[in-house]
């Protein structure tokens, strides 16, 4: 078999908070990995972390413990916790993609120009980026009135179809996604679905946290549990 | 239309330099009594006109400044123009020590500040109590009569006893710690500004000989407007004196400082409300300085006025005209401006034809169609 | 008379300067005179120290004439002298470096600078005099205003 | 009482008149023979120029003991003087004043003397305002490295310096307008 | 991705200075006003690198000396020490150890500028077009009718009415004049840009359409920014890295993402929580 | 002094009126301002006994050039008869005697100028000195001297070219009719002084030194010969001298010498009616000859 693209080993995340001099612990001793072509289900109950693991990844938290390395297009293999910005930006442009609950864009851009953004970064002219995001939104089942307006003014649903979009239409290497189908109707929800095969099936490695124990099922290769972490006392014990 | 070339330029010249001649001699016409204005009795009778032309001329040398009064026909901006060009031809011999003003023989003291001051307040020769009503006793003074009253004055006025020298108002202020004090020489040398060009930023010394030259009346203008609001300080005069002053220089032989002569001069310093100090020093009062040759008090006291504002701004930027160091010393001198205001009396027939093809080439433009 | 040197020049120009050419011209007539500086007529340059931050500058200019010289009678004897004096005359500033030579070296002649000198210190002193009555004159007196304070009109 | 004629104001203005001509059309020679009567050039420019206002090095002790009190010039060091006369055989071992942005005429003039103005074994090409295309000149007796620290002082105009050249009795003006190159590879 | 620009412990005092300012100011005094001689330490020890088409943030409240960084890199006020090499095609150079004139020709061709105060980039007395043109004559392009269509180009992408390309910026809204500052800097295609506070004071639908306009451009042109706002919501619409400034220091660097929702400083989990 | 002055017997005042100390400030500050070709040199302009604006800045250059060997013109508005350059020759003769004057372009070795460049071309054995009011071109667009040192300084003269655009904007047209902003040798821009714009051309690779004298403002600056002089415009709208064509488009000739090549003067009669006339008399006269030889006229 070949190499993970990404092995993530002793994750762990807790925040400090100065101003209440309190110690948050988030995630802790998380070890799996993930494989171009395959989907990694994370699954465990509220508070095990599940969101930190996809945010330190994506480099969103700085980790407190643990390594994730990262095998890139070259065969390299990157450190994500310790990389560079300039490395991380690099990769986000390039490889890693992350579909969150929420959508910051800008407030008056159109919504086409929302979803191609990622391919206009990579050098995609921007006709041809706003085709495949003409595309990808008809997938999605968006109405095609919405397509030219911001989706500041979207309902939940709508604009987690945007967001989904806006994650897979560079086919990124590596796809984190934070419970994807959560809002979406069973009818779009299917679709999702669907093009998550297709994406997998082209050989994007997967790392995702589903709402419905369902969609874990049909789409995971390799499911990981996470057990709550330990509480702080034991963290602090840990930590000196 | 006058914007024709005067051919024969030669001849106007010479005539209207006749002209001038003929009119200031014309008296002579019809009264085989007139007699020309002696030089003298300008220096003597017109004191203030020749103090004026003496130190907006530059040049301490009241009889040339009579002689310029003369023949300028009293015109105080051409007198002075005559002195400064006649400067230009004299070479520069040496430049007397940093003289000290209080060894002046004074004719006049006065301070606003205080009512008593160590040494008197004099009032001197002034018109300031005066009422400004015409003499018309002068009219027609009898020659016997004008002779008969200074030396009447002098019999009737006892002698009296009186210190050779006088402290200066702001020495005791400066002792009691209310004035800024006095850096050793803050300026080693003093700048000359007839040698120099003014390029901006300038020292002190600078803007004080710039003003001590500075056409009064120009000087006055911008004070005021210091004054009245653009500045809206209200200075207080610590001292103003006026006094001849001993000019020393250093015996060829001895290298003694000798005294070669003496000059009339007026000198000024205010005092104008305080400032915090900038980095936590206490509070001072301000202070400003003027002086010039001659008995000009206006003069002292615009000078001092502008010295104060001209510091203000040099230290924290001029918040208004009188406070902005350019503004001031490129505006003040009689010589140049005049002389400006004056040259657009001459022919522009070139530039404004080139004006006038202009005006036409846009004109005819704009009535094109775009 | 014990008039320091420094202070001559001031009491011999309280006469007209013909007086001095004049004198100057006839006490030479023996000696010889050798200009040590050329007699030149030009400006000097009047420098004040500021009474605010006892600064240095220029207050203007004034005419300055200046000689030096160095005279030499028939036994050897050698005088020098010197003069810088306000006024646009070199030949006056020739003469007053030749009285003063004489008079410093006690040449022939030099008790006819002597009286010239004194007279001229008294017609200083006459001037020096009248400026002192025209202060004495018009002297505020504060403590007889206070006194008196009723009579005055000023409101 | 003889007076030098270099010291006499008519003469002055002689020198002064070459000089601008020297300065107005860079590399042309001029000859002030005329006026010097057996003194040299340079000392015939340095009295037509100096007086108690400017500030006069000297590094390489050309000047004679007895002028300086009639060129009234205040001594400076090479670094900052306005005028520095030098000789042309030493290898220049100061930064000369460049001036500054505001003020650029503050750049020193240098007075070279070398062997000789007209031939000589080096041979320069110069081109620039006051130049019809292009005048070549040759002469002896200066250090190379002259024209390699020029070309850093008057790299970036308006700063640097004005170099006058100088033999026996002739004078060669390089304002730092002027571009030089080195011909026939004599370097 | 290529450097662009090298910054390393710039400094900025204002005042006399002296030994004890340094120590005496920063977060932990909690001022940036020296007690010992009076001076400000607006910055001490700033360094970051910028990257060829990056926007970096620089965020702080007033008094944190956010400005002063780029009115250095910008040359309108020296700093008091440090270094800054721009790195330009195949050029390099030492930002501070230029003279005025060199100074001046980097403003003019290679950086640009827009303040929040429009009085500082714009010439009021001239109209919209001649404040663009005054760049490119700056730059050597002497052709009037080229100038006139570059100008009218750039108003009409920075959505300024063409009708308007002679008016004078005084008759213009606020947010309009920001629309015109930002034709200007962008006149002469500067690699980069610096832009101070620029959304600061203008109504939120203003404040959106130049957030947008400026990255439309960034993607379009590829010029690396450095964007000085007190606006976290500006920060993280625009920059992809940003660094937090407090008294004069930088107290945190990092990506958008991370500071915004992992900050680490005390002082940053405060300004993050109290704007949520 | 170092500089025994020349007082010529029975003459009040030394040879070029000015002291020697006076004329060697001037000559170090004409040799920078011709080695910096454009760069305004300051100078302690001295007072003349003319008015500052008549020419006392040109008559500063003049009075420190001059040699008694020296065939010396004046001229003002391009003519020699004019009231200001008689005066200004009077005063130049009767302080610098033994030097020779003339009215003819040709002879001449140093010609002082208010407003005009003779239309012969000058020679590399002539000097021209302009009188000049103004020397900062940046004077329009900014009035503090302080600033526009550090704006030439920096080579800044941005607000300058916007001027001129900001002209063809509002007027079609450039209107700066004289003291036209001129480039030298691709770095300062100077005011070429109050001469007209069919003037300005002549500055560029001239054979003759060009001096320019701004007494009341203190200012010395030079174009040297062989030098560039590019009037600032635009390459679209180029830089046009004065147009002296009449409503049917035909160049209009000197009533006088009947030359059209010439800078005219427009005279309006009594009756109303206009006529032209060369500028520079000297030119019209050298023009006449050759025409009253043609006409058969005795010259």
């Amino acid at each position: 078999m070949t190499p993970p693209i990404l092995q993530v080993e002793g994750y762990g995340k807790h925040f400090q908070l100065h101003e209440q001099n309190k110690l948050i612990p988030s995630s802790h001793n998380v070890n799996f990995t993930v494989h171009a072509g395959h989907l990694t289900a994370l699954i465990g109950p509220t508070g095990a972390g599940k969101s930190s693991v996809l945010k330190g990844i994506y480099r969103t938290y700085l980790p407190s413990a643990g390594r994730i390395l990262y095998r890139d297009a070259l065969g390299h293999e990157v450190d994500l916790a310790l990389a560079g910005e300039h490395q991380i930006l690099e990769l986000r442009r390039r490889e890693i993609g992350f579909v969150t609950q929420f959508l910051h864009c800008l407030p008056r851009q159109a919504t086409l120009d929302v979803v191609a953004q990622p391919l206009l970064t990579l050098g995609v002219e921007r006709p041809e980026a706003r085709q495949r995001a003409a595309g990808l939104l008809l997938a999605m089942n968006l109405p095609q009135r919405l397509w030219s307006v911001s989706p500041a003014t979207f309902s939940g649903g709508e604009r987690q179809r945007v967001n989904l979009a806006r994650g897979f239409i560079a086919k990124p290497r590596l796809l984190l996604l934070d419970e994807p189908t959560a809002s979406l109707d069973p009818k779009t929800a299917e679709n999702v679905i669907g093009l998550i095969e297709g994406l997998k099936a082209e050989g994007t490695a997967m790392l995702a946290i589903f709402h419905h124990p369902e969609t874990t099922r049909r789409l995971a290769d390799q499911v990981v549990e996470l057990a709550p972490p330990p509480a702080v006392e034991e963290l602090l014990k840990e930590i000196a | 239309m006058s914007y024709v070339a005067i051919k024969g330029g030669g001849r106007a010249i010479a005539g209207a330099a006749a002209v001038t001649e003929y009119l200031r001699t014309a008296e002579g016409l019809d009264n085989d009594r007139a007699e020309p204005l002696e030089i003298d009795a300008i220096l003597h009778q017109l004191r203030h006109l020749v103090d004026r032309v003496v130190s907006e001329g530059g040049v301490y040398h009241p009889k040339f400044a009579a002689l310029a009064i003369k023949q300028s026909l009293g015109d105080t901006l051409e007198a002075a123009f005559a002195l400064r060009a006649w400067r230009s031809t004299r070479p520069r011999l040496s430049a007397t020590p940093p003289l000290d003003t209080t060894r002046m023989r004074l004719i006049r003291r006065i301070s606003s500040a205080f009512k008593e001051i160590p040494g008197g307040q004099m009032l001197g020769p002034t018109p300031d109590y005066a009422l400004r009503l015409l003499r018309l006793e002068l009219m027609d003074e009898s020659p016997d009569a004008f002779r008969a009253v200074a030396r009447a004055w002098l019999d009737n006025c006892p002698d009296a006893r009186l210190p050779d020298s006088f402290p200066k108002v702001l020495d005791a202020l400066r002792a009691e710690g209310l004035l800024p004090p006095v850096t050793a020489a803050r300026h080693q040398t003093a700048f000359d500004i007839t040698r120099e060009p003014l390029v901006f930023p300038l020292p002190r010394s600078a803007a004080l000989a710039t003003m001590a030259r500075a056409e009064t009346g120009s000087l006055l203008a911008i004070a005021y407007s210091n004054m009245r609001g653009y500045g809206d300080v209200h200075p207080t005069v610590a001292e103003l004196r006026v006094g001849y002053l001993p000019v020393l220089l250093p015996h060829p032989v001895t290298g003694e400082l000798t005294e070669a002569g003496e000059v009339l001069i007026t000198e000024c310093e205010v005092v104008a409300m305080y400032e915090a100090e900038e980095n936590g020093g206490k509070p001072m009062f301000t202070i400003g300085y003027g002086a010039c040759f001659g008995h000009n008090e206006v003069k002292a006291i615009s000078m001092a006025i502008l010295d104060r504002a001209l510091q203000k701004g040099m230290q924290d930027g001029a918040a208004n005209p009188s406070e902005d160091p350019e503004f001031v010393l490129l505006h003040v001198d009689g010589v140049d401006s005049m002389g400006f205001a004056s040259h657009y009396k001459m022919p522009h027939y070139v530039t404004f034809q080139s004006d006038l093809d202009r005006l036409r080439t846009t004109q005819q433009k704009s009535g094109e169609p775009a | 008379m014990n008039l320091e040197r420094k202070d001559w020049i001031r009491a011999l120009t309280a006469h007209p300067a013909t007086v001095l050419n004049a004198l100057a011209a006839e006490l030479t007539a023996g000696c010889d005179v050798k200009v040590k500086s050329l007699p030149q007529a030009g400006l000097g340059l009047l420098t004040l120290a500021d009474g605010a931050f006892h600064e240095p500058y220029y207050l203007g200019e004034f005419p300055l004439s200046s000689c030096s010289v160095e005279l030499s009678l028939a036994d050897g004897r050698r005088a020098a002298g010197g003069a810088q004096v306000i006024a646009d005359d070199a030949e006056l500033a020739r003469a007053l470096a030749i009285l003063d030579a004489i008079f410093a070296a006690r040449f022939p002649g030099w008790d006819r600078v002597e009286m010239l000198i004194e007279s001229g210190v008294l017609r200083c002193a006459g001037e020096d005099r009248r400026r002192r009555m025209i202060l004495a004159a018009t002297r505020v007196d504060f403590a007889m205003l206070n006194n008196t304070e009723n009579d005055d009109d000023e409101s | 009482m003889k007076v030098e004629r270099i010291w006499q104001a008519d003469v002055q203005q002689r020198v002064f008149r070459e000089l601008l001509e020297a300065f107005s059309r860079p590399g042309d020679m001029r000859d002030l023979s005329t006026w010097v009567d057996g003194t040299t050039a340079q000392r015939a420019v340095l009295a037509t120029l100096m007086d108690g206002e400017m500030t006069l090095a000297d590094p390489h002790g050309r000047i004679m003991d007895t002028d300086w009190p009639l060129l009234q010039a205040k001594p400076g060091a090479s670094e900052h003087a306005r005028y520095v006369a030098v000789d042309g055989h030493r290898a220049p071992d100061f930064q000369p004043e460049l001036g500054s942005l505001e003020s650029p005429e503050f750049g020193a003039t240098l007075l070279i003397g070398v062997n000789s103005l007209g031939d000589g074994e080096l041979s320069l090409e110069l081109v620039g305002p006051g130049i019809d295309g292009q005048r070549n000149i040759r002469l002896a007796g200066l250090h190379p490295d002259w024209l390699t620290r020029r070309a850093d002082w008057v790299g970036s105009f308006p700063l640097g310096v004005d170099l006058l050249l100088s033999d026996a009795h002739r004078i060669v003006a390089l304002p730092r307008t002027t571009r030089i190159r080195i011909s026939g590879g004599a370097l | 991705m290529n450097k662009i620009l090298e910054v390393r412990n710039l400094g900025k005092i204002y005042g006399p200075g002296c030994p004890q300012c340094i120590e005496s100011t920063g977060p932990d005094a909690d001022t940036n006003l020296c007690p010992h001689c009076g001076s400000v330490v607006a910055i001490h020890d700033v360094s970051f690198d910028l990257f060829e088409g990056e926007i970096l943030g620089v965020m702080g409240e007033s008094g944190s000396g956010k400005s002063t960084v780029v009115k250095a890199l910008y040359f309108d006020q020296p700093p008091s020490s440090g270094a800054a090499i721009f790195y330009d095609r195949d050029k390099q150079y030492e930002l501070f150890a230029l003279n005025a004139a060199q100074q001046r020709w980097l403003r003019n061709h290679r950086f640009g500028m827009v303040y929040q105060n429009p009085h500082l980039g714009l010439n009021f007395n001239i109209s919209a077009g001649g404040n663009i043109a005054e760049r490119l004559l700056m730059s050597d392009l002497m052709d009037y009718g080229a100038i006139r269509e570059r100008a009218k180009a750039l108003l009409a992408r920075t959505e300024v009415l063409l009708s308007r390309v002679d008016d004078l910026p005084k008759n213009f809204s606020g947010g309009m004049q920001q629309r015109v500052q930002i034709a200007k800097a962008l006149a002469t295609q500067p690699p980069l840009l610096f832009l101070d506070e620029v959304t600061t004071g203008l109504d939120l639908s203003v404040q959106a359409r130049i957030l947008d306009l400026i990255l439309e451009i960034q993607q379009e042109l590829k010029t690396a920014m450095i964007v000085v706002t007190h606006d976290l919501g500006v920060i993280r619409l625009l920059a992809g890295r940003a660094i937090v400034m407090k008294y004069g220091r930088v107290i945190e660097a990092g990506l958008t993402d991370q500071i915004l929702e992992d900050p680490q400083h005390a002082y940053t989990q405060r300004l993050v929580a109290s704007a949520l | 002094m170092n500089a025994m002055s020349h007082v010529q017997s029975g003459n009040a005042y030394n040879f070029g009126f000015l002291d020697e100390y006076a004329k060697k400030e001037v000559r170090r500050a004409i040799l920078k301002a011709i080695a910096i070709p454009g760069y305004q040199v300051p100078y302690a302009s001295r007072e003349m006994p003319m008015g500052r604006g008549f020419g006392t800045g040109g008559l500063q250059l003049t009075l420190s050039l001059i040699g008694p060997d020296e065939v010396a013109k004046v001229i003002d508005q391009g003519s020699d008869d004019s009231v200001n350059a008689v005066n200004l020759r009077q005063f130049i003769e009767m302080t610098c005697p033994g030097i020779s004057t003339t009215t003819k372009t040709a002879e001449c070795t140093l010609i002082q100028s208010r407003h005009r460049i003779p239309e012969q071309p000058l020679t590399s054995m002539q000097i021209i000195v302009l009188q000049v009011p103004y020397p900062d071109p940046l004077v329009v667009v900014e009035p503090s001297e302080d600033k526009r040192k550090t704006m030439h300084s920096e080579a800044d003269y941005s607000r300058l070219l916007v001027k001129l655009y900001e002209d063809i904007v509002k007027f079609d047209e450039i209107t700066i009719s004289h003291r036209y902003p001129t480039r030298i040798n691709g770095h300062y821009v100077i005011d070429p002084s109050p001469i007209p714009r069919w003037d300005v051309p002549k500055l560029n690779d001239s054979a003759a030194v060009i001096l320019f004298g701004a007494g009341r403002e203190k200012k010395i600056y030079a174009v040297p010969p062989h030098t560039k002089a590019e009037p600032l415009a635009f390459s679209d709208v180029p830089f046009q001298v004065e147009d002296f064509r009449d409503e049917k488009g035909r160049r209009r000739a000197c009533a006088r010498c009947g030359c059209t090549d010439a800078f005219l003067d427009e005279f309006v009669a009594d009756s109303g009616g206009k006529t032209w006339q060369c500028s520079d008399s000297d030119w019209c006269d050298a023009q006449l000859l050759p025409a009253k030889r043609l006409q058969g006229e005795p010259a």
